[in-house]
């Protein structure tokens, strides 16, 4: 009756970030005002924890619970990206938590179980399970969204999420209904088996993924689902903000994958368009937007669209290569999550540092002369800025070039002309800070927090990650790889 | 014997009747009302098409459903209580400092 | 796999070591940031003539090669090779670096420590530029060089610097992003003649010119385009040279230096690396309308340039007009004119660099680039009038210096193909001439006008210790020009030679299909591809 | 032989001259410059000489003699070698530049003394002797090229030496500017040449032309082409119209550099040029027609002009346009042979001319104004009777140098093969009349000089002879300008004609490529007819001075005088037919407008600027209109989301099949 | 034209005039009640496929509790009527057309989707025995994860309620 062992290694990083959930939850009440840091730490340890026990996770590959869950390449690699940006987040949010004074246990509890929620839907075999993973995930996002509780701003930010979210979850379930009463399951396998059936069935089938596919455009943000993003990205916390654009995206993009390619990877015809249009759209929108924005918090929002949307390419590119082989495109799709991730989370962190008490500094002028004051930070904007630019000798580059080349074989020509023209008025806006920052002078009142210890670690890390992911990609992009294969 | 496609119209009218809601409302509370309508056909569709294609897992679904749609209540209610705490209204129109 | 010691990795990367030492310096102390620099250029400098010891000017191939795998998939190599062509560009740049350092020495003043090391961020960039073989390392070089120049001009620039920086990077992106597209259609094509493909360019040399890859026309118009239109841009060629003069007069002097000396050569560098040996049939067919164009930069660059008021702009618009001598050179196919073009790029680095040093010291004393702030400079600086007058006339093609050679050559070749192309573009010599002298004239002669200028000090011992060696090599590379010549003579030989093709179609597989895109995928076929890559690499 | 095997030591004598004082003559006192500048010209006026010895030693087979020293140019098939060479032609030219040449570098160190700069001064003049030697020495066209260029440059800097006076920086950059529209044309000829002959090598060159067909008149073929475009170069050298505007201005420069540049050498290459290519004009009668029309018409026009002048150096300036047209006349008729010896004649007589006329500006502290002179033959007797013995000899009284090659040309113009009779004789004509043109304002220029009474005033300036220094040369070339035309005394006059001889070698190739003179052609032309000619000339010559004496000594105005006609004539001489001020207005000022309104503005910063920054606006308008959709409000953005949920099913459902 | 029949019309006729009303009522207790109404009637239906334990669950949880706890939070911010803004244009010309063109679209093509579809016979009936071995066996892992569900929603709650100190 109990399922075998091999399950719960097979379950082990979300188990484990629950049980560090749960002990925060626990452990934090009892905790003094000043020694709150325990349970950062503990917040800490449970996320490295966690990424531990990916290891003990990929000894055992294979599906479980039933056929629920599926532990493959694929996965660990959404996994380690998840996790990892949860770590990251953890760590840098304990400065932030300090200096806007809110209370800090709960915050990393609900990191971790949303972070176990995102694992769940990047193993998750079944559609009903992904959206029970899907349902943590958001809830624990709303929660975190609203979490400046004194500020409007954060209300509106969850307030929108929140609605917005649900209503796309229900686009999603009815979607499940669809594909539930066409094919009799919702397993994804199974669905792929049991595809075109009658020509009814056939129906609903199309009914089911495109319900589906609003969920999950939803949550990926990408035009014209991508909406509610810029005013919850900029309501949000920070740190938030950096989870929200790092594991969430991943997470959906692992279930969007799968159902694409797993349960729906024969049909490739009958969503590719969709998936092209969507595309072009994103990155239009995304990158003209951002454009305009003198908030930088909220440019990056903006600018976290077009990146949807550049992965999007390669989901198309995919798609278009269906028939023989669409792993170039979903491992372009993995390699640059991991990059993306990397950027973004250190461009967040860097903001939420720099925005200070009350996150009253994000406009653009707040970051004249920064390279004077805090040359380091500086820097590493300006490294994140331009990976997310696609500069080389960042990992932004080797990313578009892995896009590149799998639309181009796909022959996505006038998808990857859009792609590039887009990118190039990408320049526009990141290159606007790089001279704020460098060629201004700051004007005086201007003073900046020291960097904390905890802000420190992650810009090294990310920065130094998004310099290795150019220089030796070799290693992610074989597993990418890997994992690509493990979808067909 | 009532052929299921009559529930499935049913479900489909109800969820489209939610969309509906959501878009024509302004007080919160009852947008929010929408969603759970719309999850309430959902479960229709579950229970009728669990029938027609002859395994249960429908309505073991409709109890996730519902579980999840009790959760989201619970935050959900939490932060429409914040909102209208913090701003005497619970017209969403009035809540729109994030734009542009 | 040829490995012929590490000279060429030293040469490139020797100021990056150098810009790291800087950064372990403290910021303030000036002397010691800019004597370390200088050090390192000129340590440089005097490396990159070693490669003329190793250097054969019989062999046309690449010499000196490094090579290494870097990406396994899709095969990406850290490949460096040189030949007649980059080996002079290569010592250009090194030479022109320290010289810039100099001309710097003193007018840099805030943030001392970055210029420097943005100073030899950029020379590496450009070097590698030069030497890479690999596409995808060619524009990794090609595309970092964009950020320290980027900031040479935004920080260190003058009034309109934004403006003028922001437009220079948009300019070049635009070029490139199109170019990297090309370059990774090209790899895809790659693909269907050797398993896994390559990024290797002497590997795809041969694909072309053995025929085991062919391109279909339209697929060859269209890579050709992209590539072109990054190359245009850099070079300038008009009517995208609109970048120019902003950057030139906004940016500093040293900046203006590389700007003109080296970075504007890449573009031509680039037209004769990769436009015509990989697409010879859309740069044959092609070849009317850049000629075109390239005439009519030579004559319109100079017309502008005639009226300008800002010394600077003037060089800049001269520039214009020089460089479309070049590309006219190149795009007649004609080995003489493409032997003057490659002598023409160096001179141009110099001449113009030159000018570019002298108004840079006319702004050290007067913080003008404005003609008419000046006027009969000559009587307080005569050693300065004997200078500029000098550069002048290497700028004007007087024969004995270095311009008339490349002019001449390309001239003559161009000619040989299309008498009117060489008509038209005779005309830019008169001009040349004339807003040369005028401005010279305007500078130096009559009475002194504006009171200032009647104390202004003559060349300093630093100033003439820059401009010397430029003079110099103007001299000498005006009469002395087979020195240079006899090394790039195989090498504009092999240009003509590459762009030969196979007449017999065997599998005229113009698009690689998808199966193309699905091979380089299978691990298998990627270990496959590292074993054909590694024969394959340099041939 | 040594000289014959260090050829490069002629031109390098003065370029080390030139390179010393350039570089170090700032520090040095005068005398240290002098020694420098006129020892290295002298040293290669003596290295000539023992050339032209050694040369008489040479075997027919031998010449031309040519050193080809390093190469210079390499690239593909083209070679351009560091080669110079010895022929006929050369020696003479050689002779020419070297003496003069030094003559005047002695004359500068007195007339330059008071001057600034004088070390620049002479290590300007040095350097133009290498570039002038070069391009005579030059085996190829290239290397001609160089000293083409060269010398152009020489006469810029030395133009604008006195470049404190805007007039004078701009005349250097006129000389320099119109030249180099000349080497344009150059230029091509060379491409055109490379193309044809696959070298520029004299040899190669003039064997290939030998070897092709004559074309016929009226014909456009290659040579045709080539020998047009060579032409041009030599219109601008040589100041012919059109491109003769810049010599007049280049009186801005000092009196010894005119002599020099403007009279004696540099202006004389393009002749050189011509004669040096005869192979090719030989074969090309069309062009050689064009180039004798041209010559005679400039010849013609320029002593018009030279008539009104008050500038005793501009009318000394067209008079040597005027005589430099005589000599492309020559070419242009075959008689390269004659061309050169006026060529030679000129050198002496028009040197002597400048010098003297500096010695009398020089005199009268620096006045150049003919109508605020007068009477000074009594004070400056030595620059007065050399003065005399130039014009006597420019004007073509017998017996002196100018007579004979100036007959020489007339004749062989009458004579002429190359054209039909009648075209023949309208350039005699037209050449005649100028002959009786250039006594007329000669002596004007001289009875307005020496004679009658001072029109200056005596007590500010008091005159007064020239420093030995200048006086030798002055000396020296009064002589030469009475005995040197004896080395081409005409048969019909019982001279030998030797220089027509020892320059024949040179022209062989030409002469047979010449039509061939028919026997009653021959029979037309006799010896009767040449000396019934040379007393139409002298008569002309007798006429013009009769009317200079009456008309400005004794000053009785004629008939003709006073008349409207006279007016307007005098008014359109005095300003030179308007040349300059049309130029200005054809070419000069539309190009500005077209460079500056057009290019500049219009095209530049308004097209393409324009629709670079109307990009980035764009970019900002779209961005500015995507953001419009972030109203803010719930209610819209579900509506997004709904839009979005219609499309996508919409799309699968009736656009997927 | 069965008793069964009759009574689906009439439960789905309730369920959409509740929805309806939901929809236009002014008042959002009306509103909560017209979905109290649409959820009793759709707990009809449930039964009337033979889904008892779902019947039941939707009146107990769903009717119950949940919508207790809507009204519950209208009475705590005593919500008075709702205020008709119209500041989006979008939706009121754009979003209501295109929601119910959604809901014709869905209707109709579900329909003509499944006309054909019958009731798989023999299968196992909707026994409490049979679901729970889903739930609790094939299930179980979703089952597990809605407790962390809960345990989230618990602690958001809390997170979001407490006073701000």
């Amino acid at each position: 009756m109990f399922p075998p062992i091999e399950d719960i290694y097979r379950l082990a990083p979300e188990l484990v970030a629950c049980l560090f959930g749960m002990l925060i939850m626990v452990v934090d009440p009892f905790l003094p005002r000043e020694r709150k840091d325990i349970s950062a730490n503990l917040g800490l340890l449970g996320a490295l924890a966690s990424m531990a026990a990916i290891v003990l996770m990929a000894r055992h590959p294979g599906a479980g619970m039933y056929g629920l869950l599926v532990v493959d390449k694929f996965s660990i690699f959404l996994h380690m990206i998840i996790f990892g940006a949860a770590a990251l987040v953890i760590l840098a949010a304990d400065e932030y938590l300090k200096q806007e004074g809110i209370l800090q246990g709960e915050f990393y509890a609900l990191v971790l179980f949303a972070t176990c929620g995102m694992g769940i839907m990047a193993g998750a075999a079944e559609l009903m399970t992904a959206f029970v993973g899907l349902e943590i995930s958001s809830i624990s996002s709303y929660i975190l969204a609203c979490y400046r509780r004194a500020v409007l701003k954060s209300h509106e930010s969850a307030m929108k999420y929140f609605l917005l979210g649900s209503f796309a979850t229900a686009f999603f379930l009815y979607g499940v209904a669809m594909v539930y009463g066409a094919t009799g399951t919702t397993f994804l396998a199974g669905i792929a088996a049991s595809a075109g059936g009658a020509a009814g069935n056939q129906v609903l089938m199309k009914l089911g993924f495109a319900m589906l596919f609003v969920g999950m455009a939803f949550k990926i943000a990408t035009a014209p689902f991508q909406i509610w993003t810029p005013d919850v990205y900029e309501g949000a916390p920070t740190p938030v903000t950096a989870l929200l654009a790092s594991g969430p995206k991943a997470a959906a993009f692992a279930v969007l994958l799968r159902i694409v390619f797993t349960a729906f990877g024969d049909a490739g015809g009958t969503w590719f368009w969709i998936v092209w249009g969507s595309a072009a759209l994103t990155m239009i929108v995304g990158n003209f937007a951002a454009v305009v924005q003198s908030n930088v918090k909220r440019m990056l929002a903006y600018s976290s669209i077009a990146h949807a949307g550049y992965m999007l390419v390669a989901v198309a590119a995919a798609g278009a290569a269906a028939e023989t082989d669409s792993a170039a495109g979903i491992a372009a799709v993995l390699f640059y999550l991991a990059a993306y991730a990397l950027m973004k989370l250190g461009a967040f962190i860097v903001v939420s540092h720099l925005g200070g008490r009350g996150e009253q500094r994000l406009a653009l002028d707040d970051f004249a002369g920064l390279s004077t004051r805090q040359p380091v930070t500086a820097a590493c904007l300006m490294l994140y800025l331009l990976s997310l630019l696609g500069l080389p000798l960042t990992a932004g580059f080797l990313g578009k070039l892995y896009i590149f080349k799998a639309a181009l074989d796909a022959r996505l020509i006038w998808l990857v002309v859009i792609m590039a023209i887009t990118s190039v008025v990408g320049a526009f806006y990141y290159l606007r800070v790089i001279w704020v920052m460098y060629f201004r002078e700051a004007h005086e009142e201007l003073t900046t927090a020291p960097v904390a210890p905890g802000v420190a670690a992650v810009m090294v890390v990310t920065a130094a990650g998004i310099l290795v992911l150019f220089f030796f990609p070799g290693a992610v992009m074989n597993f990418a790889m890997q994992g690509a294969m493990a979808l067909r | 014997m009532v052929p299921p496609s009559y529930y499935l119209v049913l479900s489909a009218v109800l969820f489209g009747l939610g969309v509906v809601g959501f878009v024509f409302k302004r007080n919160i509370i009852t947008i929010f009302m929408s969603i759970e309508l719309m999850l309430n056909a959902v479960n229709l569709a579950f229970v009728t098409f669990s029938r027609v294609v002859g395994n249960l897992n429908g309505q073991v679904f409709v109890f996730f459903v519902i579980v999840v749609a009790a959760a989201e209540a619970a935050v959900g209610l939490a932060i429409i209580i914040l909102i209208a705490r913090h701003r005497q209204s619970l017209n969403v129109e009035r809540v729109d400092l994030l734009k542009l | 796999m040829a490995r012929e010691g590490y000279l060429l990795s030293v040469v490139t990367f020797l100021p990056l070591l150098g810009s790291l030492g800087l950064l372990a310096l403290r910021g303030d102390d000036h002397v010691w940031l800019r004597r370390l620099a200088l050090a390192t250029a000129v340590a440089n400098f005097v490396l990159s003539l070693l490669m003329l010891r190793g250097f054969d000017a019989g062999t046309a191939g690449y010499q000196l090669e490094e090579f290494y795998r870097w990406i396994l998939w899709p095969p990406v190599n850290y490949h460096l090779g040189v030949d007649g062509l980059s080996l002079w560009l290569v010592i250009l740049t090194t030479l022109l670096t320290p010289i810039a350092m100099l001309a710097s020495w003193e007018s840099i003043q805030k943030r001392v420590k970055e210029f420097f090391i943005m100073l030899l961020v950029l020379e590496t960039g450009m070097i590698g530029v030069f030497l890479a073989l690999d596409l995808i390392l060619f524009f990794v070089f090609w595309e970092v060089m964009l950020v320290p120049m980027y900031f040479l001009i935004g920080i260190w620039g003058h009034e309109r610097r934004i403006y003028a920086a922001i437009k220079f990077v948009l300019y070049t992106m635009t070029g490139s992003i199109l170019m990297l597209v090309a370059i990774i259609w090209l790899y895809g094509v790659s693909v269907t003649g050797m398993p896994g493909g390559t990024f290797d360019l002497p590997a795809l040399q041969l694909l072309l010119t053995t025929g085991q890859i062919r391109l279909a026309h339209t697929t060859e118009l269209l890579l050709f385009g992209a590539f072109f239109l990054a190359f245009a841009i850099k070079v300038p060629l008009f009517p995208l040279h609109t970048w120019l003069p902003d950057a030139h007069v906004e940016a500093p002097t040293a900046g203006s230096v590389i700007l003109a000396g080296v970075l504007l050569k890449m573009g031509t560098y680039g037209l004769l690396r990769f436009c015509l040996p990989l697409f010879p049939a859309a740069a044959k067919q092609m070849a009317p309308y850049v000629a075109t164009l390239a005439i009519i930069g030579i004559v319109y660059g100079a017309l502008v340039s005639m009226v300008q008021p800002d010394l600077k702009k003037l060089i800049a618009y001269s520039s214009v007009s020089h460089l479309g001598f070049v590309v006219l050179g190149i795009f007649s196919f004609h080995p003489v004119a493409i032997q003057g073009a490659i002598y023409q790029m160096l001179n141009h680095g110099i001449s113009t660099g030159a000018l570019f040093l002298i108004a840079g010291m006319l702004y050290d004393r007067r913080h003008t680039h404005v003609i008419k702030e000046f006027g009969g400079l000559a009587t307080p600086m005569p050693a300065f009038t004997a200078f500029f007058l000098f550069v002048c006339l290497s700028s004007l093609g007087l024969p004995m210096l270095n311009g008339f050679v490349g002019e001449f050559l390309i001239l003559l070749g161009t000619y040989q193909v299309n008498k009117l192309w060489a008509t038209w573009a005779a005309l830019g010599v008169i001009f040349s001439a004339v807003y040369l002298l005028w401005a010279y004239q305007r500078v130096v002669f009559g009475e002194v006008t504006v009171e200032k200028n009647r104390a202004l000090p003559d060349c300093s011992a630093r100033e003439r210790l820059i401009l010397w060696p430029l003079c110099v090599m103007i001299l000498w590379m005006g009469v002395g020009s087979p020195l240079f010549l006899s090394r790039t003579e195989t090498t504009s030989h092999r240009v003509i030679e590459q762009m030969k093709r196979p007449q017999t179609p065997q599998l005229a597989r113009g698009e690689p299909q998808k199966k193309a895109g699905a091979a380089c995928c299978a691990p298998t076929a990627r270990i496959a591809t590292q074993t054909v890559q590694n024969e394959a690499g340099p041939k | 032989m040594f000289m014959l095997d260090y050829l490069w030591m002629i031109p390098a004598l003065p370029l080390v001259g030139a390179a010393v004082n350039g570089l170090l003559g700032g520090r040095w006192p005068k005398r240290a410059i002098d020694a420098v500048a006129v020892g290295t010209t002298g040293l290669s006026f003596v290295a000539v000489l023992e050339l032209v010895h050694e040369f008489f030693s040479l075997t027919p087979q031998q010449i031309p003699w040519v050193k080809s020293y390093f190469p210079w140019i390499l690239a593909g098939n083209f070679r351009a070698d560091f080669a110079l060479q010895v022929d006929q032609l050369t020696v003479v030219m050689l002779l020419v530049v070297t003496g003069v040449g030094w003559l005047i570098h002695i004359y500068s160190t007195g007339y330059m003394a008071d001057e600034g700069g004088y070390y620049r001064f002479f290590s300007y003049l040095n350097l133009f002797m290498f570039f002038m030697l070069t391009l005579v020495m030059a085996a190829n066209y290239a290397l001609l090229f160089v000293g083409w260029e060269g010398v152009g440059l020489c006469s810029y800097l030395l133009i604008g030496f006195f470049f404190l006076k805007k007039s004078a920086s701009d005349a250097g950059k006129k000389a320099f500017i119109v030249n180099r529209i000349g080497d344009f044309g150059f230029m091509l000829g060379m491409f055109l040449m490379f193309k044809t002959f696959g070298s520029l090598d004299y040899a190669t060159v003039f064997s290939g032309a030998a070897r092709m067909p004559v074309e016929p008149l009226g014909a456009a073929g290659v040579l045709t082409a080539i020998a047009l475009l060579l032409f041009v170069g030599a219109t601008g050298k040589s100041a012919q119209l059109p491109l003769y505007v810049w010599l007049p201005d280049a009186m801005e420069g000092p009196t010894p550099v005119s002599a020099l540049i403007h009279a004696a050498t540099m202006v004389t290459a393009g002749v050189y040029m011509v004669a040096r290519s005869s192979v090719i004009y030989a074969h090309a009668p069309t062009a050689m027609t064009v180039v004798a029309v041209i010559g005679c018409v400039t010849a013609f026009f320029a002593a018009t002009i030279g008539l009104a002048q008050n500038d005793i150096k501009r009318v000394l300036a067209y008079s040597t346009v005027s005589q430099l047209g005589y000599m492309m006349l020559a070419c242009g008729v075959g008689a390269f042979s004659a061309g050169i010896f006026h060529l030679m004649t000129h050198s002496f007589f028009k040197a002597l001319l400048f010098l003297a006329a500096g010695s009398v500006i020089h005199a009268l502290h620096g006045e150049q104004d003919l109508r605020r002179m007068g009477g000074l033959r009594t004070k400056i007797p030595w620059t007065y009777w050399t003065m005399l013995m130039a014009t006597l000899a420019i004007s073509g009284a017998p017996l002196f140098s100018g007579f004979f090659s100036k007959d020489a040309i007339l004749w062989k113009t009458a004579s002429s093969t190359f054209s039909t009779p009648q075209g023949n004789q309208l350039l005699w004509a037209l050449a005649l009349a100028t002959a009786v043109l250039t006594a007329i304002y000669m002596f004007r220029l001289l009875f307005l000089a020496f004679f009658g009474a001072p029109r200056y005033d005596e007590h500010r300036v008091h005159v007064h002879e020239a420093p030995r220094s200048m006086l030798v040369p002055l000396v020296i070339l009064a002589a030469l300008s009475m005995v040197g035309g004896f080395v081409g005394v005409p048969e019909s006059l019982g001279g030998g004609d030797r220089i027509e001889r020892f320059l024949a070698p040179a022209f062989a190739a030409a002469e047979s490529a010449a039509p061939e003179a028919t026997t009653e052609h021959a029979a037309k032309y006799s010896h009767a007819l040449e000396l019934v000619l040379m007393g139409g000339a002298i008569f002309g010559a007798a006429v013009g001075v009769l009317v200079a004496w009456r008309r400005f000594l004794v000053g009785k105005p004629s008939r003709f005088e006073g008349t409207a006609l006279q007016k307007n004539l005098s008014t359109l001489l005095q300003s030179k037919y308007y040349v300059d001020e049309l130029y200005d207005a054809l070419v000069v000022r539309p190009i500005q407008w077209l460079s500056n309104t057009v290019f500049w503005h219009a095209v530049d910063e308004r097209a393409i600027d324009g629709t670079v920054n109307g990009l980035a606006g764009a970019a900002r308008e779209v961005g500015e209109r995507a953001r419009l959709a972030q109203s803010g409000n719930t209610r819209s953005y579900a509506t997004w989301v709904v839009l979005g949920a219609v499309a996508v099913t919409s799309i699968l459902i009736w656009l997927v099949k | 034209m069965s008793a069964q029949l009759i009574v689906f019309f009439v439960l789905a006729a309730v369920a959409v005039l509740g929805a309806v009303s939901l929809i236009v009522a002014r008042h959002p207790i009306r509103s909560a009640l017209s979905l109290i109404a649409v959820m009793v009637a759709l707990a009809g239906l449930y039964l009337l496929q033979g889904a008892e334990l779902v019947a039941v669950i939707q009146i107990i949880v769903y009717a119950g509790a949940i919508m207790v706890l809507f009204v519950f939070v209208i009475m705590l911010l005593n919500a008075g009527e709702e205020e008709r803004t119209n500041l989006s244009r979008m939706a009121r010309y754009v979003g209501l057309p295109l929601g119910f063109f959604l809901m014709l679209q869905l209707a109709w093509w579900v329909g003509r989707g499944t006309s054909g579809m019958a009731p798989a016979g023999g299968i196992s009936p909707a026994l409490t025995k049979n679901l729970s071995t889903l739930l609790f066996r094939n299930f179980a892992l979703p089952f597990e994860l809605t407790s962390i569900l809960i345990l989230v929603a618990i602690l958001g709650a809390v997170v979001l309620a407490k006073r701000e100190r």
